[in-house]
């Protein structure tokens, strides 16, 4: 059963120190505000998960949280690197930082084997490519009614999985919409859970029969954060900040600007400041 | 009408798509090239983005592959694991429109790292979609800006499988698709020759020397039998693209 | 590309004698109306794929369409046996009948992969059970990373997909609401397929942005069949005629009875009966 | 209050079912004795059909495991395979609700074949969901009239996998859930003997001799050293009950 809890009761409920956290959303609902909250609890060696690590990362990463990251592509959308990711990469500030790289493919395929509970997943791919050569998770198993070889990686099993989305019910249930990437999967292949929502309703009402809804019992801590996925977007609720996006490559540049910013915009803050962003950039739209 | 380089590129690649085409769409200059086609020749070609919208067709193009013009203009919108699985893996794309960091004359692309994988001169992004894209889809279509550092005699790394080493290397991988079948570039189209597989100008853009087309190249380029002169943008080509850019500058918030 | 046609050319054109054919529909949606058009076109030596038989496999089997049946559960839910199955499988009649049995979970995970492009599905099943000695086509195969011992199963390729769906729009797009069962993951596994429609409309217009849709260039051919889901249901449009389902098996008990009934009721009727039942079945839910 | 022995049963079975248990149900009989405990102590249970709907709350029993009225009151409803493989092969399931054809004393049980699997004395439905089910949920509750032909010595086909021969015999197949837990009858109510996991009597319903189960079961019983009454059922259990029936028979056009 889920129990709706403050965000920060929310974070400290489910995550610590040496965790392995998968934060997901693909472009659309990136729990940046349950993010935020882990960089104000100062978590530290933590393994964090996710397809494309985007600017909640490479913040956790800066403020050095994290230890590795498993990801299959690591930038700003359109906008170009990730700096506090390749100054701990390259040059181990704060922290020295492991990597474990994937293809979106093998990803997307780990995170649907963890949540229908198999060990494995088993794909055609990495054919020709260098990445087996350098990444020891992946290996092949070998069809035994056709002989065809594919490709394996281990299932993601994540401690925890974090987690925006639009609505929740008031029996805990979850309901995602549009873009869903590999959020339901993420949450279902996890021991523990946050998921933040944008607003609790009575109950969902009228839906397509076949809505993706997390049901109660399968999710851990709810957060009611409205406007937790800033600068990342809600459908129906507010759009992505690209100029948001960016910014943040003159942000992230520089440590002592990244800094900075942290303190100002992530350490001195709470939850409530997500609701003013999304709030501006629903006027704007308007 | 005057145009850039990057025009003629982003024309030359539109018009490589025809409107039966079912086309996983990779962000950035591919992401461009299809959306024009879409709005000139191929008002029905089937425009698939890695973030599970399909059929989509948006406004303005996307500064992520997520973005929600995609979502709100797409038939409908799967997750992420059935779009690599029953979508791509399925087999269900013409075409793969790429991108890339550095290219090889067999078009084998690296977007992963320049230098040694363990310590990279640059960490680029990696591959994404890119890996599989390259074996699953029907064809490769490749979109890049020719350079001496871009287009390279070795690649530092392969990400994603081209013509591997030419010849029959894809076949005897076992992979059955064809493999990139156009590269397009600010100078240039390269196809691959019939038996070595390696890319082969076959078509060169108005203006543009041969000369410039190896001082821009890594290796000793290749030119088919018969090189046409790629066809200048049209006015219509022209005032289409520039219109999406336009939207598109608008809704990121560029003129603001 | 989907192609509109009637019902008779839409079956001639996908469905060959010797072919294997899926027809799918869990209780809900089962494509009655085209499975009585392929007895009528006397189809021969068909290889019928089902997780369900239910009673449209009962009158092709006692139609003598059948060589083998693939299942995985075979009655009349809530009623009892297959007659006309048992009558083929244990008597040979009309023909002789031979079966490949699995269990739901298998045939599921086997359309999945099919869909997927897949060779093989493999899960974690069939633990102790008899099955696997009198099945040659389950296998395992061993996680390289665990270790565990994981069934195999070959992927469902069907040569054909029969399913009956809510809607078609006129770009040939098809839609599905409610239980969807496996009807997607069968036509993406297909080679052909034939959808029969309760409708075609302008366009699906608002819906859930994850409505599961069919694109047209994923389906073959398409016909209008109000009601061809009969005695069946279609979500939204008739309820599952469930005295029809316990009037069969006093039909089917007797080869006689049955003949008659199937010259009757599928001989010598065409696709439009299908909507007098199903309007029928309106007007009794008001 | 009078009452069948049927009725006797699905009480005792619905009694079995805790307001927080996640049950996958199977048709006819466990759907009656799930959805009566909705109905009575365990407001909140979940209930899921393996046609992929989940949490439903149906006002008359299905005669199928996929009617529309599952649909109609269900949270959400998933694919067949998202079901198997997400819900089901995920571990999300505390109870498996099972009946079935042929068991033995140690739960195991038969849907498939009376006599040889090639060449039957009756050919039955098959397993269904309940190979799989057996192994992946918490615990299984088995809800089974008592018959000689039914209540057998040795199965003829090993449908779904219960205790095995006993003892740790899960376990050595590597199975990490309990199996059946309790078997539910029209006269008693077994649950498996913590050492040997044979299937031992714990309660007899009101009026049932021991011989009348000895006479009904293929194998020398065990009885729990202590052995109780089950209490007979309540005005209110039978009402609901007797209501949900009645609404079914309506629905289903029985009554027509």
């Amino acid at each position: 059963m889920s129990r709706f809890l403050p965000l920060a009761e929310a974070v400290e409920s489910a995550i610590r120190d040496g965790d392995t956290v998968a934060m997901e959303g693909f472009t659309h609902l990136i729990p940046f505000a349950a993010g935020h909250e882990v960089i104000r609890q100062r978590r530290r060696h933590l393994t964090l998960i996710r397809m494309t690590p985007d600017l909640i990362y490479d913040q956790l990463i800066g403020m050095g949280c994290a230890d590795k990251l498993v990801f299959s592509w690591v930038g700003n959308p359109g906008v170009g690197s990730l700096h506090r990711f390749r100054d701990a990469y390259e040059h181990g500030w704060p922290a020295p930082l492991a990597i474990e790289e994937h293809s979106h493919a093998a990803m997307a395929n780990a995170y649907e084997a963890g949540a229908a509970g198999l060990p494995l997943a088993i794909f055609r791919g990495y054919l020709g490519v260098d990445l087996p050569k350098v990444n020891p998770n992946i290996k092949h198993v070998t069809c035994p009614f056709t002989g065809e070889r594919l490709a394996a990686v281990p299932a993601i099993r994540p401690d925890v999985a974090v987690i925006h989305a639009l609505k929740a019910d008031r029996a805990g249930n979850v309901l995602i919409e549009g873009i869903v990437g590999v959020q339901k999967e993420a949450v279902l292949a996890a021991r523990r859970s946050v998921v933040t929502v944008e607003e609790i309703v009575e109950d969902f009402g009228s839906r397509s029969a076949n809505a993706v809804i997390l049901p109660s019992w399968t999710v851990g801590a709810i957060a009611c954060v409205p406007g937790g996925a800033h600068p990342s977007y809600a459908h129906g609720y507010y759009k992505r900040d690209n100029a948001y996006y960016k910014a943040w490559d003159a942000i992230a540049r520089d440590r002592d600007t990244f800094l900075a910013w942290m303190k100002a915009n992530v350490l001195e803050q709470g939850p409530e400041a997500f609701a003013v962003h999304s709030m501006r950039l629903r006027a704007a739209a308007e | 009408m005057d145009y850039s380089a990057d025009e003629m590129m982003t024309v030359a690649a539109a018009r490589a798509l025809r409107n039966s085409d079912i086309c996983f769409v990779g962000i950035g200059m591919p992401s461009a090239a299809c959306n024009l086609a879409r709005l000139t020749h191929a008002p029905d070609i089937t425009l698939i983005y890695e973030s599970g919208t399909i059929a989509t067709k948006p406004d303005v193009l996307p500064l992520s592959i997520g973005d929600g013009e995609l979502c709100d203009t797409a038939l409908t919108t799967v997750s992420v694991p059935e779009m690599f699985r029953y979508w791509l893996q399925g087999g269900r794309f013409t075409i793969g429109f790429l991108g890339g960091a550095q290219i090889d004359r067999f078009a084998n692309l690296n977007t992963t790292v320049v230098g040694p994988y363990q310590k990279p001169k640059t960490r680029l992004p990696g591959g994404g979609g890119a890996p599989e894209i390259s074996s699953a889809c029907g064809e490769i279509f490749i979109i890049m800006r020719q350079a001496p550092r871009s287009f390279v005699a070795k690649l530092d790394f392969v990400t994603s499988f081209g013509h591997g080493e030419g010849g029959d290397h894809r076949a005897r991988m076992g992979i059955a698709t064809k493999g990139p079948t156009k590269l397009i570039t600010d100078l240039a189209v390269f196809e691959p020759d019939p038996g070595s597989k390696e890319m082969t100008v076959t078509a060169i853009h108005p203006g543009v020397t041969r000369e410039r087309i190896a001082a821009n190249t890594g290796w000793p380029v290749r030119y088919a039998t018969q090189v046409d002169e790629t066809p200048a943008p049209t006015a219509e080509e022209l005032s289409v693209l520039r219109g999406l850019h336009a939207r598109t500058a608008r809704a990121h918030g560029d003129a603001a």
